[in-house]
Order: structure tokens, then C-alpha cells, then sequence
């Protein structure tokens, strides 16, 4: 129990490393502050499908309901955080560069995840019958998790292939020094243990709310 | 719990007016502390949340691992 | 292998007639895909009318184009077994391999044929400049690859959505993510073939047209197995 | 010797149990009958013995002189005539059975084909479509499909549903004839045709 109130100080820590001690980026001010919550969101909207897949090829090969139970929870949590890191990155998006949305790779990277998201819900809602939502839910997430390294080397061309004249994208990659790449890595470290906390508490709650209690006991 | 609760409470209250004491003047930094202790009342519900999550979890947990065996 | 290698090709390929004969039969796929294409070419060349695309929206309207009339004819080879309950027949019959492979070739098929109709008329309609640059072999080649990679995801897709209940539009919700890298991709090369690129610049993009049907033939035989035996 | 060995076969669909724990084994020459009112199961044993299905837990083993047949080799074995099995309406019924007679490898095989036929009574009805075959006339269709590669285990499910009084007597005739040398597993919940097999199980309450 004691590790969970550590576990809370520290990203105390972190958020005030964040806004009070972490440095800005040039060029882009204050805004920079966002960088500490939004790259860990699409880096556990991308954790939380790997999680998922692997549940899924789990389920397949043992048949048992718990590992699809796993998989979807785990879907559920990415797909909230694949939500949290599109609109920081569009607020963000706004701010450099005064628009919300313009397919920027590493927006359109997110947004594909979002749309795997909705199709693999889609198809779990369109399901009634219980092994067969698990089987055919978990075949989806494996053929959509193969597909995802390709899109690593395919986005960057919708850029070039909408509008050719590259954008101008003072972003880019933002060049940290060491007081920033700390904080930036401990709110990695920190979000990670956050989704696998989360991630837990779902599993335990789909869990339990199989059994049927008499309202006595 | 509430001894917990205080102490960060203390925290954010001590590096505010240090800060803002030598700053008052530009008012733009003064609004990085707005955003700050949104942030930071935001973690503490979350993680308010999660704890009680954690503790009912383990509650009905118990129950159920008494039925069971 | 060499032995069973054979024997499950010579059934996919049994199935592939079959699937032929009854398709020549009801003309059901067929009607849907061509049909679907012809109205969308038509609505989208009479709204340009007499103007001239640039290069890039030419070849995203053609694909898009391809991958919707895919949506509207690629599911029912399988959405029919489903409906009309002879799936559990030809589950008794034979191996899920030897079914998803015929299933395949037939997808395969269909969409090389709505080409073979779709795409000349395309050219025609959209009025494209016939300037000597553009290096048409090099579009066929890229719509070859990106075809197989197309009509490889609308199979294993259309598999799954046969097993699901409500269909409708969970075909192309389910298979858009999917074939993403093949329609950027394609759409980027066929850009780059139109505007008269020489074979090496367009590299890239086939060379992952090609990785990607592998990998989605392989990872579709694979899976299909789960999804076809119902539990 | 064709052995079937089920154990411990239990069926779930969303936690509602349909049967729980099936044992049974029997070998060639032998017969078991599956009896149970309407919606107690008796399909989806069937299903799950003829592998169209698989069991939430146990499992059906077959076995050939005694060592194990692989699952996917197993389809070769089996003939199974059940209402919930249809054939292509839209290609007549001759094409139908070569097209199944080919894919079980045994290729185009028109003499077997037209003699199962006209055993059940079809003689001449070879080149209708399916889609206009009267419900009796499918059922012995279905027969003929189950027969066609002389399948070591028959599966019956509802023996006579739809067939007149020549029907049923023609199909009485092939399960006793299934009977003596090979499996016959019959799934009815009419008592008198339950008669048939030698062993019985009740599924359902």
C-alpha cells in the first residue's frame, strides 16, 4: 500500500519538475510544458495495444476467457489515452502552428491508432456471443498490431503525397538538455507505471463483477 | 492519509510564494502556477480515485476469495 | 510437404471454380463492384467536367475509387456462405487453409477484372494529359502489388465480418485501418509513376507494397484458422 | 476398428451451461443414440462431435486401430446429414455433389454419385437446381452427400425430418446397414427411432 502513496509524490514531483524546473525549448516558450504529458500519452496509447495484442495471441492459443478479458481491458485504456494524446497534440498543434490539425506524421500516426481503436470496438460491440467477440476480437487486434510498423515507414509520405511543399516544422525533434530529458524520462516512467496501476484495478474489477452476489452478502 | 495530504499541500504552497514573491512583476510567469496547481489538483483527484478504487477492489476481493474456498 | 503442398492447392482451387461457377450464376459480386465503380468515376468525372487534375488528387481519386468498390464486392464470398448456411457443409469438407486460399484467388480475381474495366475508363474520363512522360508500366506494377495487398485484407476481413452478426458498414470500418499502408502507399507511387518518375524513385513504395502483401497473406493463413472454426 | 472416445464434453454459451461433462466411446459395428426434447443440446453435440464445433471443455477423440487421427484428418471420416446443413441452391444438384465429391479427393466419381441418387429415390432430379428441390427431396439429397465418400462415421441428426413414408423406410434401411460394420450416431428425440442405437444418451434437465 505504501509504494501506491510513493508512487503518488513522485509524479507530484514530476508535474512540478514540469512546470518549475524543466527549461523551455527555443522557439516555442511555455508551451513546451505539454511535451511532458503528451509524448507519454501516445507512448501508452502504443504500450497499451502492444499489451493488447499480446493477450490476444495469448487467448487464441489458450482459449481461456481471461485473456481476452486482459486484452480488452487493456484496448480500453489505450483507446482513453490514444483520445488524451490527439488533443494535446492538436492543442499543441494550435499553438505552433496556428491550426489544429494538418496531418503532421506524428498526428496522423495517433489518429490511424485511433481509428484501429474504434474498428476493433465496432467490431467487439457487433458481437453477441461470447467466445466468438473474444476469437474474432483478437484476430482483429493481431492482423491491425502487423500492420502498425508499416504505417512507421508509410505516414511521413501522406505529407509529402497531400501538400508536397514540405511544411515548414520548426518542431521537429526537439533538442533537450539534461534537466528536461530527466523530467521528460521520469514522466515516462511515471505514466507507464500509472497505465500498468490502471490496467490492474480494470482487470480485477472485469473480473470480479463476473460473480453474481445476493444482494445479502 | 490526511498527514499526507497536508504535507503536499505545503509543498505547493512554498515553492508558489518563493517563486511568486521575486516574480510578481511579469505577470505571464505568474499564470505558469494557475496551470500548475490545475495540474496538480487534477493528479490528486486521480490518484485519490485510484486508491479508493484499489481499496474497494481489494475488499470485495477478500469477500469473494473467502467464498470461494 | 511436397505431397500435401499439392493436394491442399488442387482443393483451393476447386473451391475457386466452385466459387466462379456460382458467381457466373447469381453475378452478385461482380454486379456490385462494377456497378459501384462505374456510378463513382461517372458522378466524379461529370463534377469536374472539362478540367485537368493535378497528378496527386488523379491517383487518390483512383484508389480510393478501387478500395470502396472493393468495400461494396469483396465480402460476399463469404457473407453468402454464412447467409445461406452452407458454410458449416464446406466446413465438413475440407481445411480452413485450402478454403481461405480459394476464397482468396477469387477475391484476387474479381478485383484484377474490375480493373481491367475500371482503370482505362478512369484514364479516359478523368481526360489525363497522355503526356510520354508518365511511365505506365511502372503504374501497373504498383497496381498490381497494391491490388494483391487490397484484395488480401477485403478476404480476411470479409471472414471476419461473415462470423460477426451486424454487418453493414463494419466491413470498410473494419478494413480502412488496415489497408492504410497499402492506399498511402500506392497513392504515393501511382503519383509519382504519373508525373514520370523513373523506376528507382518509386522503389520505396513498391518495395513496401510488396513486404506488405507477405505479410498480410502470411498473417492472414495464419489467423484464419480461429476465425472460420465457429465455437 | 474406428474408435470415437468423448470425454468430460461440456458446452457453454455465455456461462449458460447446455451439458456438462459427456463421457461415451464406441467403436465400429457399434451405435449410439443422442435423445433429448427440443433445444436440450442434441445439435450441438452433434456439431461438436462432427468437429463442427469446439467444446468449452473435454474433448472427442478419434481414433483408427487404435492410434490418435490428427483433427484436421479427421473430416474425412465423417458423413453428416443435420437440418442446419445446407447445399448450393443456385448450382444443381449433380454439380453440387462433384464439386463435394472433388474436394474429398475422389474426383469427378459420377457412377457413385448417380447410384446413391437413385438409391434414395432421386433417379432422373440430377440436373435440377437445388433451389427447387421439395424439403423431403434435400433431406435424401443430404443423404447422398453424407454417403458419398462411404464415411466411416455416420452422423444423423433427425433421421426422417420431412420424409414421407418410401423416404423414411429407404433411410431406416442405409442406418442399419451403417450399423453392422461401421459408427452410427443418431440424434432424435422420437423414442422409436431412438431405438436404434445400441447405447444411449440423454442430454438435457
Amino acid at each position: 500500500m505504501w509504494w501506491k502513496s510513493l508512487f503518488g509524490i513522485y509524479m507530484v514531483l514530476i508535474i512540478l519538475g514540469a512546470f518549475l524546473y524543466a527549461p523551455v525549448a527555443k522557439g516555442l516558450g511555455e508551451t513546451t510544458r505539454i511535451l511532458f504529458f503528451h509524448v507519454p500519452c501516445a507512448w501508452i496509447a502504443t504500450l497499451a495495444f502492444l499489451v493488447s495484442a499480446v493477450y490476444s495471441i495469448l487467448y487464441l492459443r489458450k482459449q481461456k476467457m481471461i485473456h481476452d478479458l486482459k486484452a480488452s481491458s487493456a484496448a480500453q485504456i489505450g483507446l482513453v489515452f490514444t483520445i488524451l494524446a490527439t488533443i494535446t497534440g492538436s492543442i499543441w498543434a494550435k499553438q505552433i502552428w496556428h491550426s489544429y490539425w494538418n496531418w503532421d506524421p506524428r498526428e496522423s500516426s495517433i489518429f490511424i491508432l485511433l481509428l484501429i481503436y474504434a474498428a476493433y470496438f465496432a467490431l467487439r460491440s457487433a458481437v453477441d456471443e461470447q467466445n466468438q467477440k473474444a476469437r474474432l476480437s483478437a484476430v482483429y487486434s493481431i492482423i491491425a498490431f502487423v500492420t502498425v510498423p508499416f504505417l512507421i515507414f508509410v505516414v511521413p509520405r501522406i505529407v509529402e503525397s497531400l501538400h508536397p511543399d514540405p511544411l515548414i516544422n520548426p518542431r521537429g525533434k526537439v533538442d533537450m538538455d539534461s534537466r528536461m530529458s530527466t523530467v521528460f524520462f521520469g514522466s515516462f516512467v511515471g505514466f507507464t507505471a500509472l497505465f500498468f496501476w490502471m490496467l490492474y484495478l480494470k482487470i480485477q474489477i472485469a473480473r470480479l463483477s463476473q460473480f453474481k452476489f445476493k444482494p445479502g452478502d | 492519509m490526511k498527514v499526507l495530504i497536508s504535507m503536499m499541500q505545503t509543498v505547493v504552497d512554498t515553492v508558489s510564494n518563493a517563486m511568486g514573491s521575486s516574480q510578481l512583476d511579469q505577470t505571464s510567469s505568474s499564470d505558469i502556477y494557475v496551470v500548475l496547481t490545475i495540474t496538480l489538483i487534477v493528479w490528486c483527484g486521480l490518484f485519490f480515485y485510484l486508491v479508493y478504487l484499489d481499496r474497494q477492489v481489494k475488499k470485495v476481493k477478500d469477500r469473494v476469495e473467502i467464498k470461494e474456498n | 510437404m511436397g505431397k500435401n503442398a499439392f493436394m491442399w492447392a488442387t482443393k483451393s482451387l476447386i473451391i475457386f471454380q466452385k466459387d466462379v461457377q456460382l458467381e457466373f450464376r447469381t453475378r452478385f459480386a461482380i454486379n456490385a463492384i462494377v456497378l459501384f465503380a462505374i456510378t463513382t468515376l461517372t458522378a466524379i468525372s461529370f463534377s469536374i467536367g472539362p478540367a485537368r487534375l493535378e497528378t496527386t488528387i488523379l491517383s487518390a481519386l483512383l484508389w480510393i475509387i478501387l478500395f470502396f468498390s472493393a468495400m461494396s464486392g469483396l465480402s460476399h464470398i463469404f457473407v453468402r456462405e454464412e447467409e445461406q448456411q452452407t458454410a458449416d457443409t464446406l466446413r465438413l469438407v475440407t481445411t480452413p487453409l485450402s478454403i481461405f486460399l480459394g476464397k482468396w484467388l477469387f477475391n484476387v480475381v474479381l478485383l484484377f477484372a474490375l480493373e481491367i474495366i475500371i482503370v482505362p475508363l478512369y484514364f479516359i474520363l478523368m481526360n489525363t494529359s497522355q503526356s510520354a512522360g508518365n511511365n505506365f508500366l511502372l503504374f501497373l506494377l504498383l497496381l498490381f502489388w497494391g491490388s494483391l495487398g487490397l484484395a488480401t485484407v477485403s478476404t480476411i476481413i470479409a471472414a471476419i465480418i461473415s462470423q460477426a452478426s451486424a454487418r453493414g458498414a463494419l466491413f470498410a470500418v473494419l478494413a480502412f485501418p488496415i489497408s492504410l499502408p497499402v492506399l498511402i502507399s500506392s497513392i504515393h507511387g501511382t503519383r509519382l509513376a504519373l508525373e514520370g518518375n523513373t523506376f528507382s524513385e518509386c522503389l520505396p513504395d513498391l518495395q513496401i507494397l510488396i513486404a506488405f502483401f507477405v505479410v498480410i497473406l502470411t498473417v492472414s493463413i495464419l489467423t484464419f484458422e480461429f476465425i472460420w472454426k465457429s465455437n | 476398428m474406428f474408435k470415437i472416445k468423448a470425454s468430460g464434453v461440456t458446452k457453454k454459451f455465455n456461462e449458460r451451461s447446455v451439458f456438462k461433462n459427456i463421457h461415451f466411446e464406441i467403436s465400429s459395428g457399434q451405435s449410439l443414440a443422442i435423445t433429448g426434447h427440443n433445444g436440450s443440446g442434441k445439435t450441438t453435440l452433434v456439431r461438436i462431435i462432427s468437429g463442427l464445433m469446439s467444446p468449452s471443455e473435454g474433448s472427442v477423440k478419434f481414433y483408427k486401430n487404435d492410434n490418435a487421427i490428427e483433427p484436421e484428418n479427421v473430416h474425412s471420416f465423417i458423413g453428416l446429414v443435420g437440418p442446419y446443413l445446407q447445399l448450393y441452391h443456385n448450382l444443381t444438384a449433380l454439380e453440387n455433389l462433384t464439386f463435394f465429391s472433388k474436394i474429398r479427393g475422389l474426383g469427378a466419381n459420377r457412377s457413385r454419385i448417380l447410384e446413391l441418387m437413385a438409391l434414395m429415390g432421386l433417379k432422373g432430379r440430377e440436373l435440377d437446381y437445388v433451389k427447387n428441390y421439395s424439403s423431403g427431396m434435400l433431406q435424401r439429397l443430404k443423404y447422398v452427400f453424407a454417403l458419398l465418400h462411404e464415411p466411416e462415421i455416420l452422423l444423423v441428426d433427425e433421421p426422417t425430418s420431412n420424409l414421407d413414408e418410401a423416404g423414411s423406410a429407404i433411410v431406416y434401411n442405409i442406418l442399419k446397414r451403417q450399423k453392422e460394420s461401421k459408427i452410427l450416431i443418431v440424434a432424435t428425440n422420437n423414442p422409436e427411432e431412438s431405438r436404434i442405437g445400441q447405447k444411449r444418451i440423454h442430454v438435457g434437465d
